[in-house]
């Protein structure tokens, strides 16, 4: 990401910094024109991606950063959440059905499932130790290629 | 901080929690001690009134989570009350309907209780 | 500034943004354990050197940044505001006496002397095109070496 | 974005402006707009109602240095009223009480054009 258009905030992994990334993500998002249930999303998201920083990248160093990108472009907010820390295998922690999934009555493992649901592109980059990246799309007025699904109706459709 | 509180409200076997705010993997500690204290005093019938929360995470949907096994396993359960709107999304996106009831208001919640209970509730409301 | 315990905000020199940063900063501070009258007087002081950042540092260009870097330490809370902008001489813009100042009805110039008064420390560094940076100091509990002066009695003191 | 709002009360010859929200770079040019509309209209004899500011910073100080000559040659003034503690620490900072009026309330100020001036004030409170 460059400069232009380009909000970053870097700040130490610690769950009491949640909230400053929520109010400064929504800020941007309100800023840029999303309606308030999109701002919900966008900020959700970014918890959620953050979240996992501080619980499972860096074992419990608060000292250690999360850094959020915003870029804002014509059509799309694009956040890139990036940590330093040891990584994982975003295809081995993919949830394929939901509601199979609760009937377990498992805690825990719903944060990628919600980004995935939360905003139009999610992608991972891997590279531990080195730089981690989760980055997220939101469009303005919503993708065209991938409708809204209630997990019921998800679920019906495999 | 915007924070997060939680006020405990005890009607003959139903214990109701108010909670208020921002409900993330910061504050999700504090709703896990008083369902804890709830558990630990052997109160498994439990209503959550939402209509004071403002914000939640998947770190406080996974509260819930960890306490439905053992509610369930002693007679009781955990019903969801009062969400609003932008609440409700968040646990209609995750399905969360399946496996929690959700009703309108606290009272609906109170007297399913009352209804399957074997000990009545005292408070005559 | 490295980055223990260091919140950095990386953003578009644009007003609109002015409140993103004293949110960010009022924040940390009052998380920090600041009172309400230091968190307000931490995020105005931070809202003037930012406002002259978008007013002077780039002759207008809204895509050039505004750093924004806030430290915690055990006794202090340190903020550092960079841009790469023109530069100017942090001395030759100094108000010697406000009172004299604001009797000539000049518009503008109170922003300097508005940081120098709100915070325990004021430090330029300016090296123009590639680094201007205001640092700022506020102590915990005050600074013991520079009580709190009303412009009169500053006036009366010369 | 919390925002900034200016409403204008108009009382014979003297003019209230009530501004509420954020007044910082940003916002201080609406400010501007509707100072310079009094100054058009030729109605010098202004008052600034405070009490919903929540927040001042220089560029909204500077606004008022900007018009205080022209309106106080045109025999008006720019007097100010109603200013929370948090807004008043600010201005008492930067010496503004020797150069600006203050009264804890807006009927104060209104009153004191009243008293000086030609034309007598309409609205009968
Ligand atoms: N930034 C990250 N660094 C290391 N591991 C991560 C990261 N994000 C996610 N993970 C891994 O992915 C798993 C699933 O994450 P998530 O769906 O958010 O659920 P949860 O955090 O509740 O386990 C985590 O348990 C963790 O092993
Ligand atoms: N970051 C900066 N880059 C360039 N010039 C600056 C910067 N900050 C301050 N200045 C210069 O210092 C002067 C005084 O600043 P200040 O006291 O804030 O008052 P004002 O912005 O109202 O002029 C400005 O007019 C400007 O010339």
């Amino acid at each position: 990401m460059e400069q232009e258009n380009t909000y970053r905030l870097r700040i130490p992994s610690r769950t009491e910094n949640l909230e400053i990334i929520r109010e400064f993500v929504s800020k941007i998002a309100r800023n840029a024109g999303f309606s308030e249930e999109d701002v919900g999303k966008i900020q959700l998201a970014v918890d959620e991606a953050c979240t996992n920083v501080v619980k499972h990248a860096y074992d419990g160093d608060t000292q250690k950063p999360i850094d959020v990108a915003v870029r804002l472009d014509y059509d799309r907010l694009t956040i890139v959440v990036t940590d330093e820390g040891k990584g994982f295998d975003p295809k081995a922690v993919e949830i394929s059905d939901i509601a199979e999934y609760l009937a377990e009555l498992r805690v825990g493992g719903l944060g990628i499932y919600l980004i995935r649901s939360l905003m139009d592109e999610v992608e991972y980059s891997i590279q531990p130790g080195v730089r981690n990246q989760v980055r997220m799309v939101k469009y303005f007025g919503g993708s065209p290629e991938r409708p809204p699904l209630s997990p019921r109706s998800r679920r019906a459709q495999k | 901080m915007s924070g997060f509180e939680i006020r405990r409200k005890d009607d003959g076997c139903v214990s109701t929690l108010y909670i208020k705010g921002f409900l993330d993997a910061h504050t999700a500690p504090q709703l896990e001690r008083s369902l804890q204290e709830l558990v630990n005093e052997g109160r498994f019938r439990i209503v959550v009134n939402f209509s004071e929360l403002s914000y939640i995470s998947s770190a406080g949907l996974g509260v819930f989570m960890g306490f439905i096994e053992t509610v369930r396993k002693n007679q009781g359960d955990i019903k969801l009350s009062n969400m609003p709107p932008k609440i409700y999304r968040v646990f209609d996106l995750l399905g969360f309907p399946l496996i929690y009831e959700i009703y309108e208001d606290e009272r609906q919640a109170q007297e399913k209780f009352a209804g399957s209970g074997t000990s009545s509730v005292e408070d005559g409301r």
